[in-house]
């Protein structure tokens, strides 16, 4: 380690992410887990933590929610990007039909299990909710991946008229052996009940507000747990 | 047979490693898993009167020596922390692990209001954490750099609480033996020695700023080892005050080290950053082994020997 | 073009490294060496005006953050290391490269009476020791830890010498500025920031007791570098007096940061460890690989550029 | 790299070296080059600098001299020493028929050289010198490795009498295509001389006082040379 914590990138693309946000893809590879997350700094305005979309090359999606994913938004290829990492514990890769269920900007936490399954030839499907349609985020990733990709808005305005829930109620593929989830809690809290209901094992992803990200400063606790050391990937037992 | 208990201030810890103020613990829950992963007490985070939001990111970071920071002690004031505080004790109580709480103020006045609204949740201890130096920029230097404003700190606090009470020191007092004197002198009962190293500060080359949010931070980990060993060790010949040693301590022999510059019980903070919780069993395990191998029954029996 | 010179007080320096004072140049010809291999400014070992032996060994161990050491200012005394920089300088100017010569003493009139000594070898520069951490249990507590006593001695060095004088502070005084400002006003030319951390202590666990011989040592390297470059941005914040930003540097980014944080040129000693003489070259290379990379054509361009 | 420097081993064995002192055979190992150096430490005592005897065990060879040296001759087994490095640039084995030249307790700086170039089938010559039959050191050792070995003592008690340079003239083994010297400064000085004379390429090692023994604090100079780092092995030119 330097005494420097930081590793600098470069931006080297945009993908635009509708009315959500952009996909910064980097100009450097980070050796990681799926699951893992980082924490950007932008210097004089904040640190944040992030997951690690792509590995090689570095990549991040971000939604538009406050003044630090702002400025995230407004970064243009060439200019720089702070990050350290990766942290946490990430998702282990278990059976062979696993089901993705990512809603907004959770999407991002599950691209690169579907990369790492693919070389073993599993049969990945995803679904990927979001308020409405122009909110959807990576769908042309999980596609790049081949993917079978179902979508949900709230909305109808693209795919099914529901929740991520009501579209795995709805998929048709193979026999799913496994269910990965990331995005907001609630959703969470029902792709939780909807494992246990069918026994199905189930590793979820959770977010809190981080500081450190290196299990120290305690602020994202979640029950005895702290989301970025023991976390952030939980059996989804730990939301029921 | 080792034995890993010890007393502080008549106060039995089932094992000798306190959890750090503001490491891990920073709600009831966490509290208590880490005294089950073997902390043998655990000091919750530093709590003022009001409630603060503390520094923005980045505001914990690891370096090369171990971690600096600038949290700006966030919290949610003493009366939601003393609540906290209740529930944590209840169930630290079944699982014999005495609770240190901390206070922090940044005045005499702002230093026995919340310790006497935290007396209210009856801690084994309270902590008078006067040694903070990541506020500097708001409340000048900490009252643990001057042996007369730790005394009157300790005094007003000591005024509305009749429990045990520990004064969190600084490695940065120029004359820390001065200043335990006068808050032993004011009445403390216990020492915990010592806060963080500093203030440091991180440049960012490529972006030419420092890197914390509050530009400065505090050191904390393995390149604070030698100075709180130095800290214990004058402190253990000069007074006879119990002391928590705290600052760096990573392994079994860091522990052991602590014990023989004269400390009773060995504060781990840092340590957590990267291992986890799990870190406390392993030093534990750790310690153990080298008690055994060095024939060392009783912790009490080697405590200060380094005194040659 | 990268340009490396730096210029200290008016006096050019062709790199802006500055072996650091009791690192490897103890004779004439080691001093010229580092010179040679890259050395932009060599200082001697600090002197005081009558010969010391030194503490005995252990006198400096490395540790996992750096070094620690109680050397204890051994050294030849004035009149004899008078000679030894007579030798050196000479050969210093052929190389265009400045001897800084270190004075230390226990009392305002040593200090006065080891100046007027050294000076009449006439090195570039005097640089007075009021921090070192090492003599303690002999001298008391350093000058520098109080703004008084380094005017004082500052003042009285100012007397008897004419030449540019550098006055060498420590990372444990409480107000780093305020000394710094009694140094300024009493007529210093230049800050070095810092000598060592501390002190800290080393105890061996199976032989239960301090490792060094002395029981206490100034903590250098890495452990120091935060410290030493938060002490560097302070004063340049402060003060327009040049800085030689001392303390852990041991890579060209620690070099380039000691210079954004206020430094005009940056010493070099614990890096030393391990690695040789080479470090100088390396660190130089190092450098001027990162300035090209941000851009950046002379160190002047970017002194203090971290404040923001 | 610990908080603690050193490493502790304790006397396994104990090999008397007549009136010159001993051998300390340890508890352990410890993986260096011939020629580098430890620095032992004595708690409450002192820390100097020791060749590497041998590295398997560690042994190191004690010439009584002083109050240090003389505490380390009374170590029984058992006992504990304290231990930090190995440290410096030892000899690097050259030519196939090397002579190694001892002086007094500088027997113990070309033990593990002749140790290393057993395996490479070299026929190893050594001349041990010391001024009496009781002061010579580790004998023992070089006949154990195989070495072909001539004495020089100052007053004839064994071998030739005379210095260990006449002893070298003496030598009628195979023609020496390398010459490794270790002893006092005057021996490495005719030494240097001889090689030179013969054009024969050599190594020294020399001694200097020394405190830290990591090339910090500049007591072990020799003119622009610190002993601890740059050596303590230099071609034997830094003599002439
Ligand atoms: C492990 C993890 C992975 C994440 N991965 C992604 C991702 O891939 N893409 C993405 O767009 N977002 C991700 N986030 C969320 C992202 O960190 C927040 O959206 C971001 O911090 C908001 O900052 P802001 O200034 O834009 O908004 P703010 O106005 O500051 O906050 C908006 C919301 O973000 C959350 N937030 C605020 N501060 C923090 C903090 N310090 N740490 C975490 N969350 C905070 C809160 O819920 C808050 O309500 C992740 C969060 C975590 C914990
Ligand atoms: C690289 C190196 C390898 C050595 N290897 C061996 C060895 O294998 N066996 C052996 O018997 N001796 C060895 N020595 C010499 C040994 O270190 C000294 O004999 C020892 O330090 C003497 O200590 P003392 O207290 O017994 O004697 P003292 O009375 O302290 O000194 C006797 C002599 O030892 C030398 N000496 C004193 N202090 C030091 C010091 N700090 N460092 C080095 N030398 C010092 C001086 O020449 C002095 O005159 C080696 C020295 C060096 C530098
Ligand atoms: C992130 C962080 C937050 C801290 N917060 C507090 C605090 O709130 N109150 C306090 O007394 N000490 C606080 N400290 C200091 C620690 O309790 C401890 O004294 C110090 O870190 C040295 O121990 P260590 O090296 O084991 O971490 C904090 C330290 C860190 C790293
Ligand atoms: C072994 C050793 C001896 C030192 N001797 C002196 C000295 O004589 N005078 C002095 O001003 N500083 C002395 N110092 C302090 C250094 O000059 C320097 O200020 C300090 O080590 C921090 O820089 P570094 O981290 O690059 O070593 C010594 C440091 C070491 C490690
Ligand atoms: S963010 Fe600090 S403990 Fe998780
Ligand atoms: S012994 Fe310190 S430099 Fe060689």
């Amino acid at each position: 380690m330097s005494s420097q914590p930081h590793t600098v990138m470069r931006v080297a693309d945009l993908v635009p992410e509708g009315a959500a946000g952009v996909t910064l893809i980097l100009d450097g590879a980070l050796d990681c887990q799926p699951g893992q997350f980082i924490m950007a700094w932008l210097p004089g305005i904040e640190e944040r933590p992030f997951s690690v979309m792509d590995d090689a090359p570095l990549s991040l999606s971000v939604a538009h929610v406050g003044p630090f994913t702002h400025a995230l938004c407004l970064l243009q290829p060439g200019d720089r990007l702070w990050l350290r990492g990766p942290y946490g514990h990430g998702f282990a890769l278990h059976g062979a039909h696993p089901l993705l269920i990512a809603g907004g900007s959770g999407a991002a936490g599950l691209t690169l299990l579907a990369k790492r399954a693919r070389p073993r030839g599993d049969q990945v499907s995803v679904v990927l909710g979001a308020r409405t349609a122009d909110l959807l985020m990576l769908r042309w990733r999980y596609e790049e991946l081949g993917c079978v990709v179902a979508i949900a808005t709230d909305d109808g305005s693209c795919g099914l008229c529901g929740t991520a829930l009501d579209a795995c109620n709805a998929l048709d593929g193979p026999q799913h052996d496994v269910l990965y989830a990331c995005g907001p809690e609630p959703m969470l809290r029902a792709v939780a009940r909807y494992a246990r209901d069918r026994a199905l094992p189930c590793w979820v992803s959770l977010e809190r507000v981080m500081k450190c990200g290196i299990g120290v400063c305690g602020s994202c606790h979640c029950g005895e747990r702290l989301v970025c050391a023991d976390g952030p990937v939980f059996a989804s037992s730990v939301l029921l | 047979m080792t034995d890993l208990c010890v007393e502080l201030c008549g106060v039995k810890l089932p094992t000798p490693l306190v959890l750090a103020s503001g490491i891990w613990g920073c709600c009831a829950e966490t509290l208590v898993r880490a005294a089950r992963e073997g902390a043998g007490a655990v000091t919750a985070k530093s709590c003022s009167l009001e409630p603060r939001v503390g520094h923005p990111n980045p505001t914990v970071l690891p370096w090369s020596g171990g971690l600096i920071n600038a949290v700006g002690l966030s919290n949610p004031g003493a009366p939601a922390e003393r609540d906290v505080l209740r529930t944590a004790r209840g169930e630290l109580a079944q699982l014999g692990v005495p609770l240190i709480a901390s206070v922090y103020g940044h005045s005499v006045e702002g230093f026995w209001e919340a310790v006497r609204l935290i007396a209210q949740a009856e801690p084994d201890f309270i902590e008078l954490n006067i040694s903070c130096p990541n506020v500097e920029s708001e409340f000048g230097k900490p009252f643990a750099l001057d042996p007369d404003a730790a005394g009157r700190v300790t005094a007003a606090a000591r005024a509305v609480y009749a429990g045990k009470l520990l004064v969190k020191l600084s490695p940065n007092a120029p004359e820390i033996v001065a200043v335990a004197r006068a808050v032993a002198a004011a009445g403390a009962d216990g020492l915990t020695a010592v806060n963080t190293l500093g203030p440091g500060m991180l440049i960012d080359v490529r972006a030419r700023r420092p890197v914390l949010a509050n530009r400065v931070g505090g050191i904390s980990g393995p390149a604070l080892h030698p100075v709180a060993v130095r800290c214990v060790y004058e402190l253990a010949g000069a007074l006879d005050l119990p002391i928590i040693g705290t600052g760096g301590v990573r392994s079994g022999e860091d522990a052991l080290r602590m014990v023989m510059a004269g400390a009773t019980a060995v504060g781990v903070g840092s340590a957590l950053c990267g291992e986890g919780i799990g870190v406390f069993r392993r030093i534990l395990n750790e310690l153990e082994g080298l008690m055994t191998e060095e024939g060392i029954d009783h912790l009490a029996d080697v405590r200060g020997c380094a005194h040659v």
